[in-house]
């Protein structure tokens, strides 16, 4: 197997896992799980910047969305509450 | 014409991210509560950022791409660089999407100041009730005047 | 064989069994039991191993200058943990 | 019902767009090709050999970055420090304030922590001047400086943070001048050239036909960008400043915060 | 030009490489077959220090070895090393804080650790 069709398949696997990711983080009601889903949503999406061949987007884009993103999140929920409510 | 491998992975790419672009709308439009809108902001707008990166992205000849840096460098490294240009994917989408990103992050974080003190004035973050509230208090303001 | 397609034909069989290893590891994430703490452990240890991942695919890739990626990601995966063992353990995160 | 339109409405467009794209809306993807411009910019960004049309920064993302697209980062720093002093504003009097004092995690992660702080420290330092040869530049060294006072502003606490030196108004100083620095380095051609008498331009890098001044290109016999290791280093630290001041200001716990609303419902 | 040094390094990394992927592997599968939280972090070790750190010192042996990367390979085995020791740390302390904020405020029932 030549490398460049590596890279291909690699595209292709992480952006098929994201949308799972995705998913589970737009369903879920649990908004700190929700967080979580989206960390691994941005952990793939920085695994597709590499393959993809920008090494600086990756290194502010894990910065900025492993890292930041979570914080904030995590800071808002742990003021507003951590559950959507649920039939309204 | 799917077949062939890099279609097949082209559409799979394609259809994923437009996938996750369309479940990230989904949830900025129809969630009523709005740290699940934040999180929905932020994914659509990496979800977009992927695209750009994408456009940005080549099939080289030659092997695999490389990344736009030059490493090769010294005082007189001619040929070497037609080599490198051969092989490297695009800058430009990846210097937008750099600067994209540090902009998204801003704006995140004062959106999250105001949905702090949304939650500060009004004692939750649904915006069915806060939708409700702002209706009281505005027949009260009617029947003070 | 020399030394460059040596290396080059292991790290090629590498890559599958480690994108299989992550594929166990997400699909982890979508079954029950789902509590917040399971998905930090599934979450930080498919982050870990794909920073060594990163590595390997650098020198199978030929691209060197891409290896502070990998630190950087291990780097942000210890604020998660820390910013959710906070969540779970104080009243306010700072 | 309402969520069934909405999702309805989704799938069509997601749809649309797809097919669009299928179509070759944003050509063919993954591109076969480079684009004109794309070559042109990674031609030029590094090349001794044409000294007038050059920016001398191997790392082609960072030369588009600071060099051939600078105002537009200039422009991207002023709606980046827009958006924090927003922040900050609205919290304008008690941003200042000590809080409570904040929780603790345990003593071996705080020991770790405390290993690993030089260390992120190094690895920032690293990205943020090796800018213009490997990847990374302002914003990623910034943005990499930026774990090592979130991490200790979880771990030790608040008020540990403030009391152990970094403290709002330093952040403030540091981060304010840097922004000056990056003015001053985007100006300083066009003040030289206004004081020798010659032709210079804004956030002028090399000497071009006509405009002769420029930044040494080389540090030592390592091609040094120009302007670009400047901006870099003084945007590592304004990013850096920026998050610390940031999340010092949002990590306040909540009965102090509330203080910014007092009377706000009599109409203050 | 490959000498006898850098076969030997190259094995020696590709021995340990190995570890690190049968680790991963056998990790992944135990995050699905272990029932108890507390166990799983048994998981979470062996994927981050025989996954991550064991692999990532076999990387940096590789690359020493691959006269074929030029100068820069001594960036990527540096690179690699560093990466190992921030992770030998940080995995650790990181999973610590974790097991001792949920065993603190019981965020997870105990659980029969007999069907493992």
């Amino acid at each position: 197997m030549d490398a460049a069709t590596l890279c291909l398949a690699m595209i292709g696997f992480a952006s098929l896992l994201s949308v799972f990711a995705t998913i589970m983080a737009v369903l879920d009601r649990d908004l700190l799980r929700a967080a979580l889903f989206s960390a691994l949503q941005s952990t793939l999406y920085a695994f597709l910047f590499y393959v993809l061949m920008a090494p600086d987007i990756v290194l502010v884009y894990v910065a900025v969305a492993v890292g930041i993103y979570p914080l904030l999140i995590v800071l808002l929920i742990k003021k507003v509450g951590r559950f959507e409510e649920v039939g309204r | 014409m799917v077949g062939d491998p890099k279609t097949l992975v082209a559409l799979i790419v394609l259809f994923s991210l437009y996938a996750n672009l369309g479940a990230s709308m989904y949830g900025v439009i129809a969630r009523k509560n709005l740290v699940k809108k934040l999180i929905c902001l932020t994914m659509l707008g990496d979800t977009v950022n992927v695209f750009a990166i994408l456009v940005g992205y080549r099939l080289s000849r030659g092997g695999t791409p490389v990344p736009p840096v030059f490493t090769e460098w010294s005082k007189a490294s001619e040929k070497l660089l037609a080599n490198f240009v051969s092989r490297s994917v695009d800058p430009l989408p990846q210097a937008l999407v750099l600067t994209a990103i540090v902009i998204n992050l801003a704006v995140t974080i004062f959106l999250a100041t105001l949905i702090l003190y949304t939650h500060r004035h009004f004692g939750t973050v649904e915006m069915d009730r806060v939708s409700e509230m702002k209706k009281g208090e505005l027949v009260d303001e009617v029947e003070v005047s | 064989m020399d030394l460059e397609s040596w290396v080059t034909t292991f790290l090629s069989y590498a890559i599958p069994l480690y994108l299989l290893a992550f594929a166990i590891y997400v699909a982890r994430m979508f079954r029950e039991p789902r509590r917040v703490p399971d998905l930090v452990l599934v979450v930080d240890a498919l982050s870990y191993d794909l920073a060594a991942f990163l590595v390997i695919l650098s020198i199978l890739l030929r691209t060197p200058i891409t290896i502070p990626c990998a630190i950087a990601l291990v780097l942000w995966i210890y604020a998660l943990d820390i910013y959710v063992a906070k969540y779970l353990e104080s009243k306010e995160l700072g | 019902m309402r969520n069934v339109v909405v999702a309805l409405a989704v799938v069509f467009t997601v749809l649309l767009l797809a097919y669009a794209t299928y179509l070759g809306a944003l050509g063919p993807i993954p591109p076969n090709d480079l684009r004109e411009l794309a070559k042109a910019l990674l031609e030029r960004s590094y090349r001794p050999w044409n000294p007038f049309n050059t920016s001398m920064c191997p790392e082609a993302v960072t030369a588009v970055v600071w060099d051939f697209r600078g105002l537009d980062t200039v422009f991207e720093t002023v709606v980046f420090y827009g958006a924090i002093v927003a922040t900050l504003a609205l919290y304008r009097t008690t941003s200042r304030s000590l809080g409570l004092v904040g929780e603790r995690l345990s003593l071996i992660v705080r020991y770790a922590t405390l290993v690993s702080v030089p260390m992120i420290l190094i690895v920032a330092a690293a990205t943020a001047l090796h800018g213009q040869l490997t990847p990374g530049g302002g914003f990623q060294g910034g943005a990499i400086a930026a774990v090592a006072p979130v991490v200790a502003l979880v771990v030790f606490g608040r008020r540990k943070l403030l009391d152990l030196g970094v403290t709002y108004v330093k952040a403030l100083i540091v981060r304010n001048l840097a922004l000056v620095a990056i003015a001053l380095t985007a100006l300083g051609p066009l003040i030289a050239g206004i004081v020798l008498g010659i032709d210079a331009y804004v956030l002028q890098n090399q000497g071009k036909v006509g405009a002769p001044l420029s930044y040494p290109p080389w540090i030592l016999d390592v091609p040094s960008g120009g302007s670009v290791i400047l901006f870099n280093i003084f945007e590592a630290l304004a990013v850096a400043a920026g998050f610390t001041l940031v999340f010092l200001t949002l990590a306040l716990d909540e009965e102090t915060a509330r203080r910014e609303l007092v009377g706000e419902d009599r109409g203050w | 030009m490959a000498t006898m040094l850098s076969w030997i390094l190259v094995v020696l990394g590709q021995v340990l490489v190995a570890i690190g992927i049968a680790c991963d592997l056998i990790a992944a599968i135990l995050m699905h077959r272990l029932r108890s939280f507390y166990l799983r972090i048994h998981a979470l070790t062996v994927g981050s220090i025989g996954g991550a750190v064991v692999p990532l010192i076999g990387a940096a042996l590789i690359a020493a070895g691959s006269d074929f990367l030029g100068t820069y390979r001594w960036y990527v085995a540096g690179g690699a090393v560093v990466t190992a020791a921030i992770t030998f740390i940080m995995a650790g302390a990181g999973t610590h804080a974790i097991a001792r904020a949920v065993l603190r405020t019981r965020a997870v029932e105990e659980e029969p650790s007999s069907g493992a």
